[in-house]
């Protein structure tokens, strides 16, 4: 999500799910809605079915998407950024952008510092000791104020639009083939309907999910398609957007919340070693505005950050402690997922706390995951369900009296016997009802979380030990205080006036003088005086396009499509009457919840009020590996980068010691001469559905997909056993031998492409090779999320 | 329990007293907007507390090699090259219900196999004897018999639920709205609307499957490759006995009249010939 | 010389027991079959517990009319060699139908149409027992013939029509038997028959020469 | 078609007269169906705990909810009212019954000596008293108040929180509220995966 904060400001779906019918083309891309979002996917279908929109697919694989597309393109795993370049291009080569949108609402118009360049393969600012780039020749040309210049022609050579139109002009149809692997012309084909939106009666919608963020390039990736949806005109109306599709009920939710590395809840940022007072961290973490224009709406972070710290912090928050800003562990060093793995490996770590998790099974690279857990003290696994990663020391090939690692489980709650609210990947956050209580010896997540408070809270109380004045300090305000409820919770993160005690309706009400506390800013709003928003179950869809404000809450405040703002043209009027965002009437914006004051005149300030530009940011100095998304390939390739062959890769990734090793490298291509991508199928998700008898029943076995012509080299019968391997490990299991998988033609090269899913585990009802034993520890420059989808394997019939 | 009144009845001695005429449902499969998702094979055995059959992959998507006594819908997956584009084919394979129902008029034990005033054709396991004639009868292979019950089972449409007026399960949990639910002729209509549509398309032989061999059914498609019927497993022209059987009704009638002339010429036979005793036959005769 | 109404032996206990073992079971299915294919004698089906269990019993009734037909054959095969003089007999059949002894050529221990019984009873239970084994297991078959439904319907198709003659056949012979010459039926219940009978319907069998009279039955006379 | 209603029940008439004149009139009106499972069942209003769709479902419940009961989920469909889904569900939102309900759920905690090939079960009280003291130990050994240039730090590095995308938004705050508070900074959950 980092690449769609940094070109819109907020780093979530744009849309929402019944927001997909209202679109004339969807392209389905790095995602499959269909087995990983089936109910969410028949919007795009009803866009089909009722006024004819194209859907398209571009995917390694024939999937069940594919089966009820319009069309389907075949691309090699990884080559996404080339192929999406080369739609880039399709727009800017033929003028099929939206003109007026691009010129109003993207930083198009803005010149970029004469000291920015792109030579191959590198950005200028590269710091080849240091594996990164200093961004500073990526700002814009300031004026004497300060602020970005402009170039409202679009013609000058170093303004965004022409710099764009410079870099992606590589991506030729020739080249996007020969990357790619599809032929030049089905990539005109889908070009054709992929780009047909640039105008002001069209509107197409983007549907991605793992299949972009899991690679090494993974934010790239996603900014390419934002840019596209951008340069079409796309982005902030009904019908469009670019829609990130989460995997897990509640992943949107715990990423606002901020079960994150490096973020707190709301999105506000961990502080760090450097920013030695409150003062200093607000000062960094607020953004200057960079034109007049721009409403820049992040600068009021320091209202949610000190109202959040008076809801943690309480009374103990005070003016004369920057209210209780140290009471927070402060870090600018990466703690993401392999970060902490890798901790673990290096023997740094002595505690582990999974809840409602199966990392072992969620790898990547198992084999290095099983040798890091053995280097802890203890863990502690909290789940309804025993889980594999509970039981790592008795996973196959494990000794468990090697392993000196102290592992509890605890039973906890499920969904369905607790109430509480789940936001999907749309940003509906919807309350949910208790429907029967926990067996006997099972206790919820609160109850766990507040005996360990507690009982960590009364040691230290007692025997003293490491710093503990935030947890003597942290507020516990709940009416039972080793059991807290989830509408008490749901309160403490909407925030209340501190004076009064009257629960705030917007996060407009939170100041920075202490005087308000708020859990979650973003979530200022859901339960106000006049209660549960989140609660709310009115059917009513008075706009038509499926916005449904009265049910649920949607954040921010109850906005249905954010950067709505830029559904209208700068008058205000919208582009389309017919699927009108928001549009001004004189007075007033009408329609949804508008992303811009209610009655903000049109032009006072830009619509993309999160930037400090005031619009979306075609050209972005925010990600650590390029302010132009640019094609390099997975760290595992069959074949060179044909763009620049001495930056074959992303050069600025972070390299976990040892790791190198475990890759194959350029040599051991014709050892492993396959590119592999896993996924899930629609009967399971991840590892939990393993307990569900019916699942198991659908879709019993691990399975390899290995394309029809791979299978017939190599002997392969469909349904006979294969085993498949990379440099970390194997897996074996049935083979589907297929005709969804062709081959490909890359750089002159015939490339087969094989495919295994992730579900299965060693502890369930049926057991399965992990998916995860093949896949490299390494991650994306921005996010670090592993690179699951694009990596080398061979394959041979059992 | 709550009761249903029958259209048609297996075995009847004499015409079902049914004289009311109750709107006729009909469930409608798109199979252009249907993913595979399972989530009706699912559906209908969670609502229908059908059992867990253990299953093995055998090189397919496809969960169950067949359907069975426990598996009353099956998604059956096919990869097929129409026109130069790969197309994978996911079908529905469960009861079509049809208007004359081959399995009804096979089957021999009285009102084991009913059909509802509202289309529904249901197996009555109380009634069943197992003697599988229904299975030979259907046009579509779909009645499977259970070894332990000695009973045939198949999709009853959710009958409890249709007559509660809820939809199948089935249609209820389709993700994708490929499984609609309505009157017969509402969902005639929305075939045809979706036949309009895929044209619209670019596709050139949609049709509507409600093959008249069989006076329709009650379930129907929406067939996006017309002309490969079979493709999609579908038969072209089903009738409601298969070949060697049709006829067998008006032949029935034709073998009591043959069982009854023999029993009858036997009485003539004796009222006018009589009988022939031995004793009564002078030896001599001889 | 014995008298007329002397009883000479016909049948041995072997040769009884196995007729009725056919022709019971052979009743059973008849009765059973009929109520399978006619709703309104269902309730025939209680004759062997219901439905279902008619259902399940048909087949292994089946199974005992096979293996009593298999005996039957094994016990009179010799005896029911069609020759000249049978062809004879089968001539003046309608003379025989009438009680015009004097036109029907003498018959020998079993006539022309008794043989002709025998086969026909002989065919249709071998049409019986492959039709009816087909019925019995539809999976077994599905699972090895291409197209099993046509296969098993023709089979159905078979099973009736055969139980339809079986059916005329059972009546002509209970008819016959039982009715039109009195004197029989004895035959296949003390396995004896009267000297006036034999002369009546068998003239050319010499029941003292006939191996039956070798057997204890004919000894305990 | 040959075999008409009419046909065939003269047929089978027909036939049976000519038999019998003896026989049953077994055509019924009314067949019986299954009573509908859900009759007596009360509704609760919940979500699909799967992906991020946001299917709305309605458990249905069986057992009053007095003293002596211990309700227990029957069946669970979608929710027809919810916009989102409008009542459908995929096959794994259609047999989330199996999971409420899973015989497969623990209720006891459980814990796994270092070296040990087996688990033991312990009560919460042991569990939980552990688990503090586990914690307590790893915080005040890898507390850092000040790093290398002196700044203040106070950050806890040797133990890491994982998850979870699957909890609710207030058991997700809690977790974070709690942790942060603790000084912990590896945290992370599925979101990254």
């Amino acid at each position: 999500m980092a690449s769609l904060a940094a070109t819109f400001g907020r780093g979530a779906m744009t849309n929402h799910w019944k927001d997909i019918k209202n679109a004339d083309v969807v392209l389905v891309m790095g995602a499959n809605p269909a087995e990983n979002h089936p109910c969410g996917f028949k919007w795009a279908l009803e866009a089909r079915n009722t006024h004819g929109a194209r859907l398209v697919t571009i995917d390694p694989r024939f999937t069940r998407t594919s089966a009820v597309a319009d069309d389907h393109l075949q691309i090699r795993p990884g080559s996404d950024i080339a192929l999406l370049g080369g739609l880039v291009r399709h727009i800017l080569t033929n003028d099929l952008h939206h003109a007026d949108y691009v010129r109003a609402h993207t930083n198009a118009s803005f010149l970029v510092s004469d000291r920015f360049s792109f030579e191959d393969g590198l950005f200028s600012g590269f710091d080849a000791a240091a594996n990164r780039y200093d961004a500073a020749s990526w700002e814009y040309e300031r004026d004497a104020d300060g602020y970005a210049r402009r170039n409202p022609t679009l013609e000058h050579p170093r303004c965004v639009f022409q710099l764009l139109r410079a870099h992606f002009d590589r991506y030729t149809p020739a080249r996007v083939a020969d990357i790619t692997g599809c032929s030049e012309e089905a990539f005109l084909r889908i070009a054709d309907i992929v780009c047909s939106t640039g105008t002001a009666d069209r509107v197409g919608t983007v549907m991605y999910a793992v299949g972009w963020t899991m690679h090494t390039v993974g934010s790239q990736i996603i900014r390419t398609g934002a840019i596209l949806q951008l340069l079409l005109g796309n982005i902030g109306r009904p019908g469009g957007g670019i829609n990130a599709l989460r995997g897990h009920a509640n992943v949107q939710g715990a990423t606002d919340h901020a079960i994150v590395a490096g973020i707190l809840p709301g999105y506000l940022r961990v502080p760090e070693p450097a920013q030695t007072s409150l003062a200093e961290h607000l000062d960094d973490a607020t953004p200057r505005p960079l034109v007049r224009e721009t409403l820049n709406y992040w600068g009021n972070y320091p209202k949610f950050f000190v109202s959040q710290l008076k809801a943690w912090f309480g009374d103990r928050a005070q003016p004369d402690n920057e209210f209780g800003y140290h009471y927070l562990g402060k870090t600018d060093a990466d703690a993401t997922w392999l970060s902490i793995w890798d901790q673990a490996h290096q023997g740094n770590l002595e505690g582990f706390i999974a809840l409602g998790f199966n990392p072992l099974l969620a790898g990547p690279d198992v084999s290095r995951l099983q040798a890091a857990m053995a280097k802890l003290k203890w863990k502690v696994v909290i789940d309804p369900f025993m889980l594999d990663s509970a039981e790592f020391w008795k996973a196959p090939g494990m000794d468990p009296a090697a392993i000196d690692t102290e592992v509890l489980y605890l039973p906890t709650t499920h969904w369905i016997e607790r109430d509480g609210s789940f936001t999907n990947s749309g940003r509906w956050a919807q309350w949910k009802e208790k429907a029967i209580d926990p067996p006997i010896g099972v206790r919820s997540d609160t109850r766990v979380l507040s005996e360990l408070f507690w009982r960590v809270k009364d040691l230290y109380a007692a025997e003293g030990g490491a710093y503990d004045e935030p947890i003597q300090a942290l507020t516990w305000n709940y009416l039972n205080p080793r059991e807290p409820t989830l509408p008490e919770l749901a309160q403490e993160i909407n925030g209340h006036d501190l004076a009064s005690g009257r629960r705030l309706g917007s996060f407009g009400e939170l100041k920075d003088d202490g005087s308000t506390a708020s859990g979650n800013w973003l979530y200022c709003g859901s339960y106000p005086e006049a209660g549960n928003q989140m609660a709310r179950r009115s059917t009513e869809d008075p706009t038509g396009l499926g916005m449904h404000h009265g049910w649920a809450w949607s954040w921010p405040l109850n906005r249905r499509v954010l950067y709505n703002r830029a559904s209208a043209d700068q008058a205000g009027a919208a582009w389309e009457g017919a699927r009108a965002g928001i549009a001004w009437n004189g007075r007033e914006w009408i329609g949804d919840v508008p992303d811009y004051g209610r009655t903000t005149r049109p032009d006072a300030v830009g619509a993309f009020i999160m930037t400090e530009e005031g619009v979306a940011r075609l050209f972005s100095p925010l990600l650590k590996d390029g302010p132009i998304p640019e094609h390099y390939e997975p760290v595992e390739s069959p074949t060179g980068n044909i763009l620049h062959e001495q930056v074959a890769i992303n050069p600025v990734l972070r390299w976990y010691d040892g790791v190198r090793d475990t890759l194959a490298q350029e040599a051991d291509r014709s050892a492993y001469p396959y590119p592999c991508t896993i996924y899930r199928v629609v009967e399971r998700e991840h590892f939990v559905t393993s307990n569900v008898p019916y699942l198991v029943e659908a879709m019993p076995d691990f399975f390899v997909e290995v394309p029809e012509g791979l299978a017939a080299e190599k002997g392969i019968a469909n349904g006979g056993q294969v085993r498949v391997w990379s440099r970390r490990g194997e897996v074996q299991g049935t083979a589907i031998v297929t005709k969804r998988i062709g081959p490909l033609t890359v750089n002159g090269q015939t490339v087969w492409t094989v495919g295994v899913p992730v579900h299965w585990g060693f502890v369930g009802l049926t057991q399965g090779a992990m998916a995860n034993q093949l896949t490299p520890f390494i991650g994306d420059a921005n996010t670090s999320c592993p690179e699951f989808k694009a990596f080398l394997v061979n394959v041979e019939a059992v | 329990m709550s009761t249903l009144s029958i259209r048609r009845t297996s075995a009847a001695t004499s015409p079902a007293p049914g004289i009311r005429s109750t709107p006729e449902y009909a469930k409608l499969i798109d199979i252009g907007s249907c993913i595979g998702c399972k989530g009706c094979e699912v559906a209908c055995k969670e609502w229908n507390d059908l059992k867990v059959e253990p299953t093995a992959n055998f090189g397919s998507y496809q969960s169950h090699q067949d359907l069975s006594a426990h598996t009353w819908v099956l998604m059956r997956f096919d990869e097929v090259e129409m026109s130069g584009r790969l197309q994978w084919l996911i079908t529905k394979d469960a009861c079509l219900h049809c208007e004359e129902p081959g399995c009804l008029y096979a089957c021999p034990a009285p009102g084991a196999i009913v059909q509802y005033e509202n289309g529904i054709v249901d197996i009555n396991q109380d009634r069943c004897i197992g003697c599988q004639y229904c299975v030979t009868g259907c046009p579509f292979d779909i009645p499977r018999f259970d070894r332990d019950t000695k009973k045939v089972y198949k999709c009853n449409m959710c009958v409890d639920r249709v007559d509660a007026g809820l939809e199948p399960a089935c249609v209820k949990t389709c993700p994708t709205h490929a499984i609609s639910w309505g009157s017969k002729e509402d969902m005639l209509a929305l075939a045809d609307q979706k036949v309009d549509l895929l044209r619209r398309r670019g596709f050139e032989n949609p049709v509507t499957y409600n093959p008249a061999g069989i006076g329709g059914t009650h379930m129907m498609y929406v067939v996006p490759h017309g002309d490969r019927l079979a493709d999609y497993r579908l038969p072209a022209t089903p009738t409601a006995s298969p070949a060697p059987l049709t006829g067998l009704g008006a032949l029935k009638r034709i073998g009591a009249y043959v069982l009854g002339f023999g029993v009858l010429s036997s009485l003539v036979h004796y009222l006018t010939i009589g009988p022939q005793t031995a004793e009564d036959v002078p030896a001599d005769e001889h | 010389m014995s008298t007329r109404s002397e009883l000479v032996p016909r049948f041995s206990s072997a040769q009884r027991l196995v007729h009725w073992a056919v022709g019971l079971s052979f009743t059973l299915l008849l009765l059973t079959g009929l109520a399978f294919s006619y709703p309104a004698l269902f309730w025939l089906t209680h004759l062997l517990g219901g439905g279902t269990s008619a259902m399940v019993l048909h087949p292994w009734v089946g199974v005992v009319f096979s293996a009593a037909m298999g005996a039957t054959f094994v016990m009179w095969v010799r005896d029911m060699r069609l020759g000249a003089a049978d062809r004879r007999w089968l001539r003046a059949i309608q003379a025989y139908a009438r009680h015009d002894t004097g036109h029907v050529p003498p018959a020998g221990k079993y006539n022309g149409g008794q043989k002709l019984f025998f086969w026909a009873q002989t065919l249709l239970a071998l049409v019986f027992l492959v039709s009816g084994l087909a019925l019995w297991f539809p999976g077994a078959i599905a699972a090895v013939v291409p197209a099993a439904s046509t296969l098993l319907a023709s089979m159905r198709l078979l099973h009736y029509l055969a139980t339809l003659a079986g059916g005329l056949l059972l009546t002509l012979h209970v008819y016959l038997g039982l009715f039109a010459f009195p004197g029989t039926a004895r035959g296949m219940v003390d396995g004896k028959v009267s000297r006036a009978w034999a002369a009546l319907h068998h003239p050319a069998w010499r029941p003292d020469t006939d191996p039956v009279t070798t057997t204890r039955d004919a000894e305990r006379r | 078609m040959d075999v008409s209603r009419r046909g065939f029940l003269k047929a089978s008439t027909a036939g049976g007269l000519a038999l019998s004149a003896l026989g049953f009139d077994l055509t019924p009106a009314y067949a019986a169906v299954r009573q509908l499972k859900i009759r007596n069942a009360r509704e609760y209003r919940t979500l699909c705990p799967y992906c991020a769709v946001g299917c709305g479902t309605i458990a249905y419940v069986h057992g009053s909810g007095g003293l002596n009961t211990t309700p227990t989920v029957i069946h669970v469909e979608g929710d027809p009212d919810n916009p989102i889904n409008g009542g459908t569900l995929c096959p794994k939102g259609a047999s989330q019954m199996q999971l409420a309900i899973s015989p497969r759920l623990r209720t006891s905690p459980m814990i796994r000596d270092p070296r040990a090939s087996t688990w033991r079960e312990i009560s919460w009280d042991d569990a939980m008293d552990r688990f503090a003291r586990r914690f307590k130990e790893a915080r005040d050994a890898s507390f850092v108040e000040h790093d290398e240039a002196g700044r203040t730090v106070n950050r806890c590095e040797g133990i890491a929180w994982v998850g979870s995308a699957t909890v609710a938004n207030e058991d997700a705050y809690l977790i974070t509220k709690t942790m942060r508070a603790m000084g912990l900074v590896y945290i992370d959950h599925q979101a990254r995966i």
